[in-house]
């Protein structure tokens, strides 16, 4: 049997905490290899450790058969080893050339030689049905394009073995769709792939096999074909996860929010967001259907405040609220799970405890005449951690940008469920979570729904939207194509709205 | 506590670079700190004088300290300063009032112009993104020339050309009590006003909404504005707190210290504040002991010149290493980490073992 | 009043450069990453060590412009030695950039001052005399911009201008120029494209102090003639004009020359009749006000590098 | 210091002289350095022991406090220049009975204006305006016909003096040796500083651009951009000159060789002072609680003695007025009258 990479007994210790005890990897060559584990598990750090961003504490790594050091990701470069980060590491500014060529430039003479590189990048694309204008902007293109790029920027390296941690995170499901299609052909052409993802649906579709880790513990490796989606989960986290989200019937009472022929523009100044009408019921979820970047984040903004409207109107229980200062808003019963957890959700510097009072510390009990009362906000925020089971090193004082993101999304969810709100807009809030964790947080999303609050929820996941949803409200180009029960629908039926399809249909 | 120690840790690398220097230049470093500390230190005239010293930088290094923590840097307390000096002044020389309402007036003066010059960066920064550091230099030389031409054109001195008119004694913030406590130093009031803003400034760092909320946007201004905070209203408070910190330092310098404004002159406590509220660990309290330990390292240094054949540059080089030796504190840190794992590894000699036999 | 600006024209270029070359280095510094706020101290110590050398070479060698230049090559080499202390500050040991540039200003005025009294016995360094303007041949004779550009220039402008287009050329041409860029944009980017980082920084923040030393030796040799310990905020009126100018070459030498047209005029306006009617305080604040609202004007479009400033640690998400 | 195997006992004085410096540094090419090289010269001749310390800034408070130091350190004779050291001196005549002062250029009074000149206290005052007027005269006699320009630094009396007597005496010989030097009032400056060289480069360019032959600088590093442009456009082979200012600063306008660009200077003597007043207290003879003027008189000021760049007529006719002011058949006024600035 020959493996092109073979990780034995590895660990990795970080203070205070051993990230991977004792974990063995191997990757056969022309393989999709899964690598599975809850946030935090250390599967990101063991691809660090095999791309010589971390050097291990202990085990041996071969590439080939023979036994190698990787001290930096250079050394690994030259081992053929190419690994797509969870966050894409491209500089936003730079064309696609540059970033690809960006560490292995070639040069005619002193000069950069673009044109030669952009050729090659042209027939790397085309050779692999990536479909990359090599000439754009990253900061123009698509999060897909950007994924592809980082693809073809291992591709230009002439890399054998492909690390890609989380790539699905951030992709719509067309987008997933076609990069299921460019593994295969990558598998065709003779590369193996190494897949960080928690989403056993797409372990199912493409990897071979499959490692599981837990707490930074190898539990084993398994062939895909021979594994159900439940007995991987069972794997990974150690008990029985239910995938069926279990809800009642929605039982809609008085109408908590209401958009009205609501136009906003986006950060190119043009409507990003058409004259949308909308309602949502006490007791209901909503869900927004959409490609990412077809009004979603326009239609939020302008419901939270964070963006201001060009017309229509934002009713909460009657009332106009298209003018109201945030604060305002959130006062008046909205809060905000947000879609960017670093740059809105959390004042990663502040410890927990701060943050869990982000948006009340300036209410009873945590101040009194402007005076902070610090033993409040601990044990306010102790309480949301407990429910919520975020861990962390020094529990309400830990900083927050300590935590793991998965960590920090159930801080945030915490928070906002905590503050009981009429209406709670969720942004995508199980991005990049492990199973076990979502299943929580639909559970709580729904509790929430049940005790008679309104519930607006946008996903990129359509499975997601699906599961949760009473009700769906698709978008496509900023414009509402059509509302649908979700108990009456299927996926077939959404995507092609969210094609642009329309469809009306009366509820 | 963690702070305190990297602070402690820069002064001593600091001296110890320092007597370096004196070393070789053929002086006895031993013997010049003597005198550097009996220069600041040796009587109550100089105790008296060391604190003056202190007193303006603890005000610039409070307004550096407290927009740092608010995520701004401050570089224009200098002409923060100028401008807070000359309302003051403006005040003392024009109107006639009794004392104590007059100094109330100057220092009320001296703190909302200091307020309205950090204002003009604090609104560019909010409403245009204009970075502090290049808005708040540009103002210290708009406030360097505006003092040049109105100071000489509206409160010029009899014969005084370079400086405004000389106050009277009774309006400035020199008090009989403290000049006779002291032997007749210059301490003054401005000492007095500088505690109370440390404990204003501490208190409103950790205790109370206010800070909470100028801290938050300060580390993140995207998480401030949607926890609904306004963000740019904090801004511009906050540079108007910073300003208004330097502008009662520049009432403390020229109605205190002195009691006249000087013109061409942009006065170096701005530019020191960067120091001492670096010194100072950016904490209110460690500010102060900052200030106190530059008012000894300034007002000793005459007497250790007079006393050896040590240059007054030398003070100067000095205070500038410890400053270097503080920004890279985290070499000191990892030194610390370092000592410290050292010791941990030696406690826990037995812990693999113990793993050993678990497994 | 266009006589007057011819006039003034070759001095607000003498005045120009130094600040040009000084923020040409701010950019290569801020471009890899790394603020460099220390330019003032970096000109100090360029202007002391110029001063210094062109001092005792000019007894030794007689060849007088090889002196300077030798004097020039020096304060570049000691600017460079001095801006170690930056980038080790900033680049090895994540320090506040903008600390550790205040921290290096301080050394760098106070030390040379002390070094120049014990080394000299005089806090001041008078070089006897630095190089002296002509006339370009023929150029000159060009109707308009003869006048402006091509009489009392220095060959030192030139040789200036010579390192904006060679920078300009290597920041957008090369392969150090896109690896420097990439840095200060996204350094875990850089990084990942196996990029040596620190080594990128490094060499911006060397170079930073390579031109600010040359900068500051201009002065001496242009203008002054003397050092004195300082070189009056130049330095920060150099980050000023980076900013102004966009972090791009064209848009510094723009900035820059706006500066040096600027204080030109305000120092020799009080012996103008047509501008001495206008109040000298105005006339004095002008730049600065002028910056001000151009820094307005550009900020929503601010061209920044993206990393400029933050500490880079590998791990950080 | 003093060296010992000497022998001269004058040379073991025991007397320890301070100076505090003024604004500027003690290289400044004019006041504090005048004054120190008089202390240093009394150094050498007499064995005294010097020290200078400079205040931190420039405030009545910072200035005692050096003279504090310089007290407790047992320096007890201690000299500063310049009027802004006029407070700071009235109180430590009180404070320090035991000490000596020398205070230049000021009066010591308590704010008032009111000199209170102690017993253990010399005020001395320099007739700038005098040597002003003697350069001025040089100037014409030199250039027979042309114009003339003065930089000042910033606008306080001894630079004032320097340029009221620095236009009579043009005036003067204008109207009586037979010369035609003219100067306009747009030729007249205060920079507004004494460390701004770039301005002093410029402000001097535009002079000799609209015909200035000769400029007067009286403004420190101001001062020295003026030189170095006076310079440049000399090597280019204009006919430029500079009249220097506190004392000989031909050594300063040197260009190719032994050419030099400063006509003369008008200079004060600061360094005789300070060592008369070193030896006087050596003698015993200290003019305690008097107010000195150094003036033509006590040859206090005056141009250099050796002017290479003065012809040698132009030479004696200047010191037929020399002696002139010295007999004051000659008054040059120290107010502005009609002059201009
Ligand atoms: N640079 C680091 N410093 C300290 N601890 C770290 C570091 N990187 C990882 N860890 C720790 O190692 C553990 C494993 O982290 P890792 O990023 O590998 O998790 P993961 O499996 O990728 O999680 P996720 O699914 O959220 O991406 C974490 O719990 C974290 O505490
Ligand atoms: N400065 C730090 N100190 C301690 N732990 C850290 C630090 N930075 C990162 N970590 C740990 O490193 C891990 C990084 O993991 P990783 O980036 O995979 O997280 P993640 O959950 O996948 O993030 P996200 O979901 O936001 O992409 C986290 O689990 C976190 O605990
Ligand atoms: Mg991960
Ligand atoms: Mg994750």
């Amino acid at each position: 049997m020959s493996y092109v990479v073979e990780m034995l007994n590895i660990r990795k210790e970080f203070p205070g905490i051993v990230a991977n005890d004792n974990v063995t990897l191997t990757l056969k060559k022309g393989e999709i290899h899964a690598l599975l584990g809850e946030n935090g598990a250390g599967k990101s750090t063991l691809m660090g450790v095999l791309f010589g961003m971390y050097q291990p504490e202990r085990g041996l790594i071969k590439v080939d058969g023979k036994e190698v050091k990787i001290t930096n990701p250079n050394v690994a470069n030259r081992l053929g080893i190419g690994m797509v980060h969870q966050h894409f590491k491209l500089v936003e500014n730079f064309t696609v050339t540059e970033n690809i060529i960006l560490g292995s430039e070639p040069l005619k003479g002193m000069v950069l030689d673009i044109d030669k590189a952009a050729k090659r990048i042209e027939e790397l694309s085309k050779h692999y049905g990536l479909n990359v204008d090599p000439h754009a902007k990253i900061e123009d293109i698509s999060v897909g394009m950007q994924q592809r790029v980082e693809i073809l920027k291992m591709l230009y390296r002439e890399a054998e073995v492909l690390i890609l941690d989380e790539p699905t995170a951030v992709l719509t499901p067309a987008e997933i769709d076609e990069l299921m299609k460019i593994m295969r052909n990558l598998i065709k052409e003779g590369k193996s792939i190494i897949i960080i993802t928690h989403k056993l649906k797409e372990i199912k579709a493409v990897a071979d096999r499959c490692t599981v880790i837990r707490r930074g513990k190898g539990i084993g490796t398994v062939n895909v074909a021979e594994a159900s989606e439940a007995s991987l989960a069972e794997m990974m986290v150690g008990r029985h996860v239910s995938f069926k989200v279990d809800k009642k019937e929605s039982t809609p009472g008085e109408v908590v929010l209401k958009i009205d022929s609501l136009s906003v523009k986006n950060n190119r100044k043009v409507l990003g967001l058409k004259d949308f009408s909308l309602e949502v019921r006490e007791g209901e979820i909503v869900g927004i259907a959409g490609v990412e970047g077809n009004g979603q984040t326009e239609l939020v903004e302008a419901i939270t405040g964070l963006r201001k409207a060009e017309s229509g109107s934002v009713l909460i229980y009657g009332e106009e609220i298209i003018d109201l200062p945030i604060r305002q808003r959130n006062e008046k019963g909205i809060s905000h799970i947000p879609e960017d957890r670093h740059k809105r959700g959390l004042v990663l510097d502040y410890t927990l405890q701060s943050n869990m009072v982000l948006q009340i510390y300036n209410k009873k009990p945590f101040s009194k005449n402007g005076l902070l009362n610090v033993p409040a906000m601990k044990s306010y925020a102790q309480n949301i951690l407990t429910n919520f089971d975020v861990r962390s090193g020094e529990g309400t004082a830990s900083i927050a940008r300590t935590l793991s993101g998965g960590n920090q999304q159930k801080a945030i969810i915490g928070r906002e469920l905590e503050l009981d709100p009429k209406l709670l807009i969720a942004v995508q809030p199980t991005r990049g979570l492990d199973v076990g964790s979502i299943e929580y947080i639909h559970k709580r999303i729904i509790e929430h729904r049940d005790k008679g609050n309104a519930v607006l929820l946008i996903s990129l996941e359509l499975d997601e939207v699906l599961q949760l949803s009473d009700r769906i409200a698709i978008v496509n180009n900023g414009e509402l194509v059509g509302e649908v029960n979700a108990a009456e629908t299927d996926e077939n039926e959404v995507g092609l709205m969210m094609a642009g399809v329309g469809k009306e249909r009366s509820i | 506590m963690r702070n305190t120690i990297v602070s402690l840790i820069s002064i001593i690398l600091g001296l110890v670079a320092g007597g370096i220097l004196m070393l070789f230049i053929g002086s006895n470093p031993i013997e010049g700190y003597s005198y550097l500390l009996q220069g600041a230190l040796k009587n109550l005239e100089r105790i008296g004088n060391t604190l003056a010293t202190a007193t303006p930088l603890v005000f610039t290094g409070l307004s550096v300290a407290f927009a740092f923590r608010t995520g701004l840097f401050n570089i224009g307390a200098s002409g923060q300063m100028l401008v807070g000096g000359l309302a003051a002044t403006a005040v003392a020389l024009t109107f006639d009032l009794s004392r104590p309402i007059l100094l109330l007036v100057m220092v009320l003066a001296g703190l909302v112009a200091g307020a309205l010059w950090a204002f003009i960066p604090g609104l560019l920064k909010a409403k245009f993104n204009v970075h502090e550091v290049v808005s708040t230099i540009m103002m210290n030389w708009i406030a360097y020339w505006t003092i040049y031409y109105i100071v000489p054109g509206y409160f010029k001195g009899e014969f005084l050309e370079t400086e405004s008119k000389k106050l009277a004694e009774t309006d400035t913030l020199r008090a009989p009590f403290l000049t006779e406590m002291f032997d007749g130093s210059y301490i003054n009031l401005g000492l007095f006003l500088a505690v109370i803003a440390v404990i204003i400034i501490a208190f409103i760092i950790d205790k109370t909404t206010l800070g909470f909320e100028l801290k938050a946007v300060g580390f993140n201004r995207f998480a401030a504005e949607y926890a609904g905070m306004k963000v740019n209203r904090n801004i511009i408070l906050s540079m108007l707190i910073s300003g208004a910190l330097a502008g009662v330092g520049g009432v403390a310098l020229y109605t205190g210290n002195a009691s006249s404004i000087q013109i061409g002159i942009l006065p170096a406590q701005g530019y020191d504040g960067i120091a001492v509220a670096l010194l100072g660990a950016n904490h209110p309290v460690g500010v102060f002991f900052a200030a106190v330990l530059f008012g000894i390292l300034y007002s000793g240094t005459g007497f250790m010149n007079a006393m050896t054949e040590i240059p007054p540059e030398l003070a100067n080089t000095i205070i500038a290493i410890i400053i270097y030796f503080a920004a890279t504190s985290v070499m000191i840190e990892r030194l610390l980490n370092k000592f410290k794992a050292r010791k941990s590894n030696k406690e826990d000699k037995s812990g693999p073992v113990v793993e050993k036999g678990d497994s | 009043m266009w006589s007057i600006i011819e006039q003034i024209f070759p001095y607000a270029i003498i005045f120009t450069i130094p600040l040009l070359i000084t923020a040409l280095g701010g950019l290569f510094s801020e471009r890899s990453g790394i603020v460099n706020i220390a330019l003032e101290g970096l000109m100090v110590i360029g202007a002391f060590s110029g001063a210094l050398s062109i001092h005792y070479m000019s007894g030794v060698l007689d060849n007088h412009t090889l002196v300077l230049w030798l004097g020039l090559l020096a304060a570049v080499l000691a600017g460079m030695l001095f801006s170690i202390l930056h980038a080790f500050a900033s680049i090895n040991l994540n320090a506040n950039q903008i600390i550790s540039g205040t921290a290096i200003n301080l050394i760098a005025t106070a030390l040379t001052v002390f070094l120049a009294r014990n080394i000299t016995g005089s806090g001041n360094i008078r070089i006897s005399s630095g190089f002296s303007p002509s006339n370009v041949p023929f150029l000159s004779d060009i109707p308009v911009i003869g006048d402006l550009f091509f009489t009392k220039t220095y060959p030192t402008t030139w040789f200036v201008l010579a390192i904006l287009f060679v920078s300009s050329f290597i920041l957008y041409k090369t392969r150090f120029g896109l690896r420097l860029r990439s840095c200060g944009e996204y350094p875990q980017a850089a990084e990942a494209a196996g990029i040596n980082v620190r080594r990128v920084r490094y060499s911006g923040v060397l170079i930073s102090g390579a031109f600010a030393g040359l900068g500051g030796a201009l002065i001496i040799v242009t203008q002054s003639g003397e050092f004195t310990g300082t070189v009056a905020g130049l330095g920060f009126l150099a980050l000023a004009s980076l900013i102004f100018g966009q972090w791009k070459p064209l848009g510094v030498l723009a900035a820059t020359f706006f500066f040096g047209f600027a204080s030109t005029i305000a120092n020799v306006s009080q012996v103008i009749p047509e501008l001495a009617v206008i109040p000298p305080i105005l006339l004095k604040i002008f730049p600065y006000v002028v910056t001000l609202i151009a820094l307005v004007i550009f900020s929503k479009s601010s061209q920044a590098p993206k990393a400029v400033g933050e500490t880079f640690d590998s791990g950080k998400r | 210091g003093s060296d010992e195997g000497n022998g001269d006992s004058d040379k073991k004085s025991d007397l320890k002289v301070g100076m505090v410096t003024d604004a500027g540094t003690i290289d400044d090419k004019s006041f504090n350095q005048g004054t120190w090289e008089g202390i240093l010269k009394a150094e050498d001749e007499f064995g005294v022991k010097t020290k200078y310390l400079k205040p931190a800034g420039t405030t009545e408070a910072e200035y005692l406090k050096e003279i504090g130091n310089l007290y407790d350190a047992e320096y007890k004779f201690i000299v500063t220049p310049g009027f802004k050291f006029e407070t700071a001196v009235f109180q430590a005549q009180d404070k320090y009975e035991d000490a000596k002062f020398v205070i230049l250029d000021g009066n010591p009074h308590s704010g008032d204006y009111n000199p209170v000149v102690k017993d253990n206290t010399v005020a001395v005052f320099f007739a700038e305006h005098e040597s002003g007027f003697l350069a001025g005269v040089a100037a014409a006699l030199e250039l027979k016909e042309g114009e003339a320009g003065f930089i000042g630094g910033m606008e306080i009396p001894a630079v004032q003096k320097f340029n009221w007597g620095f236009q009579q005496g043009l005036k003067y010989a204008n109207e009586n040796l037979d010369t035609n030097v003219t100067i306009k009032a747009e030729n007249v400056v205060y920079q507004g500083s004494f460390d701004n060289a770039a301005a002093g480069g410029q402000i001097a360019a535009q002079f000799y651009d609209r015909g200035v032959d000769v400029i007067f600088t009286a403004a420190g590093g101001v001062g020295v951009g003026a030189i170095n442009e006076a310079k440049n456009r000399a090597k280019a082979g204009e006919n430029v000159w500079i009249v220097g200012v506190d004392v000989d600063q031909y050594e300063d306008g040197k260009y190719e060789g032994d050419k030099s660009v400063i006509l003369t200077s008008a200079m004060k003597k600061l360094d005789q002072v300070s060592y008369d007043m070193v030896q006087a207290e050596l003698d015993g003879k200290f003019p305690g609680g008097q107010t000195l003027i150094f003036d033509a008189k006590n040859d206090g000021i005056g141009l250099p003695e050796k002017n290479p760049n003065l012809s040698d007529e132009t030479t004696s006719k200047v010191k037929e007025v020399y002696e002139q002011i010295k007999s004051e058949e000659i008054k040059v006024s120290a107010e502005q009258g009609d002059l201009f600035k």
